[in-house]
């Protein structure tokens, strides 16, 4: 059946209750799983408490087996789904400064969300500082414009760019995913306790 | 981290989910007719290629006729050598295995029905599935005093 | 003594989950692979080309554009010559070979408008319905005989003998008085006001929205 | 495991991280089901500074190019999907909140630094967030996270990039947290 709403199987005015209701289980889940508290999404760079890359990484792995299960059942068709667009350089110095803004705050957007919501008065600075960043890019807009829209390689995905199939790449990705949740159990027992 | 103690959750959650991860994978029944021919290709092919073939090329050891009309014209006159398979019913068990089993043997499958027009639906839906060894026979099959003339168009 | 016994069980605990995820990755692997092949499915395409409403017959369509009917558009399918020899009023030529193309799907894959695809006979009309339909393209037609069929029977129809039933020759003078609206003069009729013959405007077909791409991004 | 002194203080237990992972990644593959796109979370941002911008100084936001993108005169910017999920977020983070009693206004700091310093650094994060999420389109549940489901290349290199930079910088801003 593929995306529902794109191919009208459900009407197009159920966009927004659903967005709604997306993001009430969105917020219910990081909260729950801890990411309201920026010590503990900072504990990833530190080494004291991993729930970031645990989180990260079995949300992604599960998703990708998932939609590709779907895909290959007929449930979905991984073709009509919107695909992250590549702006090579773009995706780079963005990353890296979006990774120096969140060692330095301790929050990405939806987790400042989240930690609003429940009354982190830091988080709501950050979320501030976020108007300020992206009202900053906007007026700057033309200094960024080459690295903003330049380099596009498309809606390309790994199988493009790699030439590797999926369900081999979901099977590496997913042993990595493994080791790497058993390493960072190691790197925690060695690192300081911090108590939060 | 006394999070990572509380395991009932996730234990139950990772076995339901590969749980409905076999069930989906066992009840899934792969399509038995699959087309062998995208719709861009079939445009290309059937606009170039000539898909006649006239009354009297056919005598021909592995040329198989096959009458696309119901079992009741189909009693009352048919071609010499022709096979029955009814049109509407060309994906049933029966009449798939016909058809498949005249592809292995490389058989050159030549459909006809009362005229080119009736024959064409067939023609187009076989030749999609793969069947690409398939020809139209160019005829008008009509009855006087229900005896079979058959016709040939140009 | 019980915290160890804990942390071993617990380490089981996460041996085996760590288990189902490589299990769940890996039994992609081992699906058989199969062409996941484009349009609707086979037998829902032999339904439809063997139901009754996917022709139209001649008297139906020269009924409608009688009566002005604005719900459908002619699409011929033979190539431009014989589209500027003689083809029906307000009919839009797309050829056979044309039929999948992007401004071509704009008049085909819609549902404002029923669809009825015609050629000679309907013989390139069924491969270019039959194509379309796999597509999944709603609500299209075939014009029964073409446009030989329509000469035939709108055009000059056959008088019909005394023994016919009176079906016939209500048939017959209902087509008479469609040829006459399509422009032919007949000699016995007696010359009334001749009804000025209402051109029907341009159908414009109201393009529709593509299919919603999926806007996404953050 | 020495049993933590301040337990009215680290009271609140959260979930285990396999079984939040597990969820939100039905969640998204739930959400690609539906509506054939990932989550977000940065957009609402910007759709809100385009929202403020354009309502405060119309003619500045017509002809920055930036703005103009965003603004159609028939719907307001603030009308995107992404603006609903992020109200979802918040409504979601607070039912969570509210069931095990995080709920309180406060800021949340290492106790070696001074409340000051954490909202200043707070800021800077922010800023430098925000800045890097218009460039690279995205912000981690957006592109990193939504993109790595389906696989994209952007979302993968956006997702390496954002914990690489993170730990490039961690040295700098280890005093924060440590």
């Amino acid at each position: 059946m593929g995306p529902l709403i794109p191919n009208e199987l459900i009407p197009y005015e159920w966009n927004n209750i659903i967005a709604l209701l997306i993001g009430i289980a969105f917020g219910y889940i990081l909260e729950a799983s801890g990411f309201s508290s920026s010590r503990k999404l900072a504990g990833v760079f530190y080494g004291y408490d991993f729930v970031v890359l645990k989180v990260f990484f079995t949300a992604a792995i599960v998703s990708i087996i998932g939609l590709l299960y779907m895909d290959y059942l007929g449930y979905v068709d991984i073709g009509q789904l919107y695909i992250h667009p590549t702006y090579l350089w773009g995706a780079i110095i963005g990353g890296i400064i979006m990774g120096a803004g969140f060692v330095a705050g301790g929050f990405c957007p939806g987790t400042s969300l989240c930690g609003v919501a429940i009354g982190k008065i830091d988080a709501m600075v950050y979320v501030v500082g976020i108007m300020i960043g992206v009202f900053i890019f906007s007026e700057l807009y033309t200094f960024f414009e080459p690295i903003y829209n330049g380099y596009f390689q498309g809606n390309i995905t790994l199988m493009d760019s790699l030439g590797v199939s999926p369900f081999w790449f979901i099977l590496f990705f997913t042993i990595f995913g493994v080791v790497a949740f058993a390493a960072s159990d190691l790197v925690r027992k060695r690192v300081k306790k911090v108590f939060y | 981290m006394k999070e990572l103690e509380k395991t009932k959750r996730i234990s139950i959650a990772a076995i339901l989910a590969i749980l409905a991860i076999v069930i989906a994978v066992l009840s899934f029944k792969k399509p038995k007719h699959l087309y062998a021919i995208n719709t861009k290709d079939t445009l290309e092919k059937i606009t170039t290629y000539d898909y006649f073939i006239s009354l009297d090329k056919i005598n021909n050891p592995d040329y198989v006729l096959v009458d696309l009309r119901n079992q009741h014209e189909f009693d009352k006159g048919h071609l010499k050598g022709a096979i029955h398979v009814y049109a509407p019913e060309i994906l049933s068990e029966i009449n798939s295995d016909i058809l498949k089993d005249l592809k292995e043997n490389s058989k050159k499958i030549i459909l006809y029905a009362t005229n080119p027009n009736e024959a064409i639906s067939s023609y187009m839906l076989l030749y999609q599935l793969g069947y690409d060894d398939i020809k139209i026979l160019c005829v008008e099959n009509s009855y006087h005093q229900n005896k079979l003339i058959t016709k040939m168009l140009v | 003594m019980i915290n160890r016994k804990l942390a071993k069980f617990l380490s089981l605990q996460y041996v085996v989950l760590a288990l189902i995820l490589i299990l769940a990755a890996a039994g992609l692997l081992l699906l058989p692979k199969y062409v996941k092949h484009e349009g609707i499915d086979t037998k829902e395409l032999l339904s439809n080309t063997f139901s009754n409403e996917r022709y139209i017959s001649t008297d139906e369509l020269a009924n409608n554009i009688v009566n002005q009917d604005p719900s459908f558009i002619l699409i011929d399918v033979r190539d431009s010559i014989s589209f500027k020899k003689n083809s029906l009023p307000n009919a839009i030529n797309i050829p056979l070979k044309k039929i999948l193309n992007e401004e071509a799907s704009a008049y085909l894959d819609q549902d404002q408008f029923d669809v009825v695809l015609y050629s000679n006979t309907n013989f390139y009309a069924d491969q270019a319905w039959m194509l379309c339909n796999r597509l999944g393209y709603k609500n299209l037609r075939v014009l029964k005989g073409g446009i030989n069929e329509w000469f035939h029977t709108i055009i000059n129809p056959t008088k019909p003998t005394e023994n016919m039933p009176a079906t016939a020759f209500e048939l017959y003078s209902f087509r008479k008085a469609a040829s006459m609206y399509f422009g032919v003069a007949y000699l016995d009729a007696i010359p009334k006001k001749v009804v000025k013959k209402v051109v029907r405007k341009k159908v414009k077909t109201v393009k529709k929205k593509k299919k919603k791409k999926p806007e996404g991004g953050c | 495991m020495k049993k933590f002194d301040n337990t009215k203080q680290n009271r609140h237990i959260y979930w285990n991280p396999y079984f939040g992972g597990l969820l939100l990644g039905l969640l998204i593959i739930f959400t690609f089901y539906i509506t054939g796109r990932g989550l977000g979370a940065s957009g609402a941002m910007k759709s809100s500074v385009v929202a403020i911008v354009d309502t405060v100084t119309p003619k500045h936001a017509e002809n920055n190019a930036y703005y103009s993108k965003f603004i159609n005169d028939d719907k307001s910017p603030l009308n995107t999907w992404l603006v609903l999920e992020a109200l979802g977020v918040l409504v979601g983070a607070f039912l969570s909140g509210a069931l095990t009693g995080r709920i309180k206004l406060k800021v949340q700091h290492s106790p070696k630094i001074t409340k000051k310093r954490r909202l200043i650094f707070a800021l800077i994060g922010g800023i430098l967030f925000g800045l890097g999420a218009q460039i690279a389109r995205g912000c981690t549940s957006g592109a990193a996270l939504s993109g790595a489901a389906v696989l994209s290349t952007g979302g993968f290199i956006t997702m390496i990039t954002i914990f690489g930079g993170g730990y490039l910088f961690a040295y700098f801003f280890r005093k924060n947290w440590i």
